[in-house]
């Protein structure tokens, strides 16, 4: 074996993980912290009134985060689940498990954010639009993978299968975030094209800034339901039941 | 290196139950295992992990001495696996319900063998009704015509003689004696008790689970 | 005869001869394209707005409500152990079974569609896209719900569950597919539309029946 | 505890342990209700015309999904054998059943729709008899349909003609109830499809129990 | 008028085959009769038509001298049938589903007698698992367990010891035992031997269906 793939099996044995995320889980919580605070300090006090919009505009400072991080976190999971099914990892598959209700907080904070935003925006709080529609498909995507994975008596069972949806149903990603270019409809188109930002960067930074923030913040969480996830995956081998002893 | 197959250390678990810690046998060529146990000690488990379908938490298979897979298709070639279930599909009948079975394996035009399967287990009679209109021993026996007429060198067979009659069960003891003189080798879960005639290589006892 | 053959002969011939697999559907499609003309004040040119979002829900609906149940009588009767323990790829049965649900199932309500499509005042000269778009999809939705069907098979429940690990993976499917013809309705370019939908058959139809054979031996290892 | 609440108690508690509760039927609801919206134009009017249609054919498909193995695993396990040759009246133990099934899967449906509806931008003052209709809808419905399960259960081919006999008794109830809808969202009489629909309610429970628990014994004679 | 159950000229047909044209006989409390004969001969027909599942084609019935129907809801409480299925429904556990039976059978409270059941049966530790997770054995004491906490004066039991072990063969021998000791009737299909001690009253060998 090589030095990298050794290094990556320790990593990835659920003993070694519990031990080593401690430390990391408690400096992502920090850092989450410092950025989010930073970012709406930024957004909501330093940040120009939008000269359209007028105030409206800074609910953007949470619905575009979550927003990305609904999408970002079912990546992670899909690319969970197919480690888990290739290489038979049991860290991978607690990974998805432990991520699927996160993402669904994130799906579900952009979905109200977005709804609140609309009705002075569009005058409603919620149209037949392609990237609202598949945004809630997203959200129902989490709950068929939470559901699925809790349907099955065996853990493992249910992880596998799970897995299974969470591949398939990653074909959703590319087309909630094109929809927008598919077809002209009344939500924002992306305001990136490559690294230009049509954004104004007193606007943008806090915006980056919370990005950043909300991505230590699920680090921060899927750290530490992933631990309880392997404690209660692997509750009748020998190391858990030193590590809840002690 | 011995020829045959062995299992080394066998783990067998079924669900969070712990059924065996370590379990090791050999079978050669010829042989046949009997396992016992009281109810839910683990027979049927430990023949559908042999066959595969159930998951191999830990230890080690060895056929002719190499290691396989019990997933592989070399080994589900060489293995035939009856459960408790028939496998029949009951809208079919005993004659297509082979035939779909020689498709699944890959035989192109059994014929000749799923008729003489049928007939030395007396259902030719009976070959074209829908094995839903069946009894319950004559589903089994549609069953294990698959055993004649499909060859492989190993059977797992999980209680092979329940609902078959003393005929019935006459039938496959020669049957599995022919098998075994092929050079066949055979694991038996059952709770009856075979003809005397055919006397197991081995007997397992698997221990009453916690 | 060549065994694939013959499986996919069965297949198809069983299907006929169990269940209402056929004609529920077919009669379940026409109802509930009949209703919503019915329901509604039946002005032609609502009706023509609606007309292929209609017929897609319909297809769609009428599909899983024969697809939730494809392994399950195979799983009781212990034939699926079979497939799964027999040395013929596992995947390719999978495929010709879902193939074969689709044809007697799907192909069906695809014929009878352009029926429907002139009762509900659509333009004929949309016919050809939306038939198109039919066959893309159907067939990707057969793969998706027989995965649905896989996924679920040892679990006992009714179609609920199912329908709802599902409809998400088919509302794209749905989406497009409606999309297609009522831009070829409105005389602009359904193109775009079908290419996608195209892109998501072939993704489907080469990716699902591996998911679909997986999830089929996942639900015997316990 | 009476033998007959606690039957009933078991199916409805089965029912919510195997369906992961409460939770389903509505999320299912809710993605199918959104189905329409996606395929066709988005715009209120049209939704506003065709949303008693969108509810009654979800609330039917859900009803369906569930029916058709009402009995199967049942009739599977042996138990329904047990039913029949236990000394209680077949026919009260079967209304149960039925009762219980709706309870646990149209209820639940019904109680959403109010919220549907709304998002849908169907107007609030034909709410009422929109529900009135559901639940004279929902209730005809499954009993036809367990009617059909019932029939079906043991003769795995003549489904085909079940299917032909019950759609078409479906088909009125459908009609009725999204046409009552649509009526009173447009400020005229509701009261005659009503009148109808509820006809057909008393038929239904009245009669039809007792043809389910004959079909059943039937099933067994072979 | 003699007490117990008595069969006269009973025509035995499933579908279109005729399986026996005259069958009689009777049988005294405490007693039982062991059913026998080759697969398909009509055992479980015969079951079944007794039960009052199946159809009674020709004969008269008669208990206690009185002729009965056997759809009645008097002959239906004081008979108890058991099939080749377990009657379980998998996803409840053995206890619930013994509650269910008592609801079915219009008991209320049967819960002691219900954990006596599956006390004798050795299934107290288990009562509580999904019969579904349950191995072929221990769902079947389970089923058997029903025997025990259900009062009835006639068994029909169509091959009761498929896939039990030994110990619980011996077990079931005894409650039969108990139980025509206690004047209760019985009719058994069976093709394995029951112990030695287990005389049965009458034998009927059911002859090959043509
Ligand atoms: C319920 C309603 C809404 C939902 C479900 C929703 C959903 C989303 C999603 C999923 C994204 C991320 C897309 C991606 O990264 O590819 C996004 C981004 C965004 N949304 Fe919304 N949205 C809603 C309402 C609104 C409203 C009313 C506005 C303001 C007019 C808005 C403005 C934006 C902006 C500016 C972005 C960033 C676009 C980019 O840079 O890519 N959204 N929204
Ligand atoms: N559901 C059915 N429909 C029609 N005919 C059937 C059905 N089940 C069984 N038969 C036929 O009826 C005859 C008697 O079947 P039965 O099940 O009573 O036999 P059995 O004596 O119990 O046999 P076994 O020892 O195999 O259980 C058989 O010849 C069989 O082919
Ligand atoms: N599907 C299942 N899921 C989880 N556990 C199961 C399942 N089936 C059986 N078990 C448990 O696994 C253990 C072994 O079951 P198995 O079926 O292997 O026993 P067996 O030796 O074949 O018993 P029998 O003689 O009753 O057939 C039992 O204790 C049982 O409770
Ligand atoms: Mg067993
Ligand atoms: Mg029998």
């Amino acid at each position: 074996m090589t030095q990298f793939s050794l290094f990556f099996h320790r990593l990835a044995s659920p003993p070694h993980f519990y031990e080593l995320s401690k430390p990391w889980g408690r400096a992502f919580s920090w850092i989450a912290l410092v950025l989010i605070l930073v970012g709406l300090f930024g957004g909501l006090w330093l940040a120009p009134r939008d000269f359209q919009q007028g105030n409206g505009f800074r609910i953007m400072y949470v619905h575009v985060p979550s927003a990305w991080m609904s999408l970002f976190v079912f990546m992670v999971m899909a690319a969970s689940a197919f480690v888990g099914l290739v290489w038979r990892m049991r860290l991978a598959y607690a990974v998805a498990a432990a991520s699927a209700p996160l993402g669904a907080a994130f799906t579900a904070v952009a979905l109200v954010t977005g709804s609140l935003w609309g009705k002075p925006m569009w005058g409603t709080y919620w149209v037949w639009d392609a990237r609202l529609t598949s945004e809630l498909i997203l959200f129902f995507l989490y709950l068929g993978f939470i559901t699925l994975n809790r349907s099955f008596e065996d853990q493992q069972t249910g992880d596998r299968a799970a897995a299974i949806l969470a591949l398939v149903g990653a074909v959703d990603i590319p087309i909630v975030h094109y929809s927008v270019d598919w077809w002209q409809t009344l939500h924002q188109g992306s305001s990136f094209k490559g690294l230009t930002s049509e954004i104004a960067p007193s606007m943008l930074w806090p915006l980056l800034v919370m990005m950043t923030g909300f991505m230590f913040y699920y680090g921060w969480l899927v750290l530490w339901r992933t631990r309880s996830e392997i404690l209660l995956r692997e509750s009748d081998r020998e190391w858990t039941k030193r590590v809840v002893g002690s | 290196m011995s020829s045959g197959l062995a299992i080394r250390a066998l783990e067998l678990r079924r669900g969070r139950r712990l059924l065996s810690r370590s379990l090791s046998f050999e079978l050669a060529p010829g042989g046949f295992i009997e396992l016992s146990g009281p109810n839910g000690s683990g027979k049927s488990t430990l023949l559908r992990v042999l066959s595969g379908l159930g998951r191999l938490e830990a230890g080690e298979l060895l056929w002719d001495g190499r290691s396989f897979n019990c997933a592989s298709d070399e080994h589900r070639s060489r293995t035939l696996y009856l459960a408790h279930t028939d496998g029949l599909k009951g809208a079919l009948s005993g004659e297509e319900n082979l035939h779909l079975f020689a498709s699944l394996r890959q035989f192109r035009d059994r014929s000749e063998e799923i008729q003489e399967g049928l007939d030395y287990y007396e259902m030719t009679g009976l070959k074209s009704v829908p094995c839903l209109r069946l009894s319950q021993g004559q589903r089994r026996r549609i069953a294990l015509s698959r055993l004649r007429a499909f060859p492989a060198s190993l059977w797992l067979l999980d209680e092979p003689t329940t609902a078959l009659d003393r005929g019935g069960i006459d039938r496959f003891a020669d049957h599995l004696s022919d098998h075994l003189a092929a050079g066949g080798m055979a694991i038996l879960a059952t709770h009856q008790s075979l003809p005397e005639r055919l006397k197991p290589a081995i007997r397992i006892a698997l221990g009453r689970s916690s | 005869m060549n065994p694939w053959i013959q499986f996919f002969r069965s297949e198809v011939g069983l299907s006929w001869r169990e269940r209402r697999r056929a004609l529920l559907p077919l009669v379940f499609f026409v109802i509930v394209a009949s209703l919503f003309p019915l329901a509604m004040s039946p002005r032609p040119l609502i009706l023509k707005l609606i007309a292929p979002g209609v017929i897609w829900v319909d297809v769609m609906l009428a599909t899983f409500l024969g697809l939730e149940s494809l392994f399950r009588q195979d799983y009781e009767e212990g034939v699926l152990e079979q497939w799964i323990l027999s040395p013929s790829s596992l995947e390719l049965r999978v495929f010709l079974k879902v193939i074969s649900f689709w044809t007697v199932t799907s192909l069906p309500l695809i014929v009878m569609s352009p029926i429907l499509i002139l009762w509900l005042s659509f333009p004929v000269r949309a016919l050809g896209i939306l038939l198109v778009g039919l066959f893309l999809g159907t067939v990707t939705l057969s793969f998706l719900g027989a995965l649905g069907a896989a996924l679920t098979v040892s679990l006992r429940q009714s179609g609920m569950l199912v329908a709802i690990l599902l409809l998400p993976l088919a509302t794209p499917i749905l989406i497009f597919g409606a999309h297609s013809a009522l831009l070829a309705a409105d005389k602009q370019n359904p193109r775009p539309a079908l290419y996608l939908l195209a892109t998501l058959f072939f993704l489907t139809v080469g990716l699902v029946p591996k998911a679909i054979s997986t999830a089929l031996k996942v639900s015997y290892e316990v």
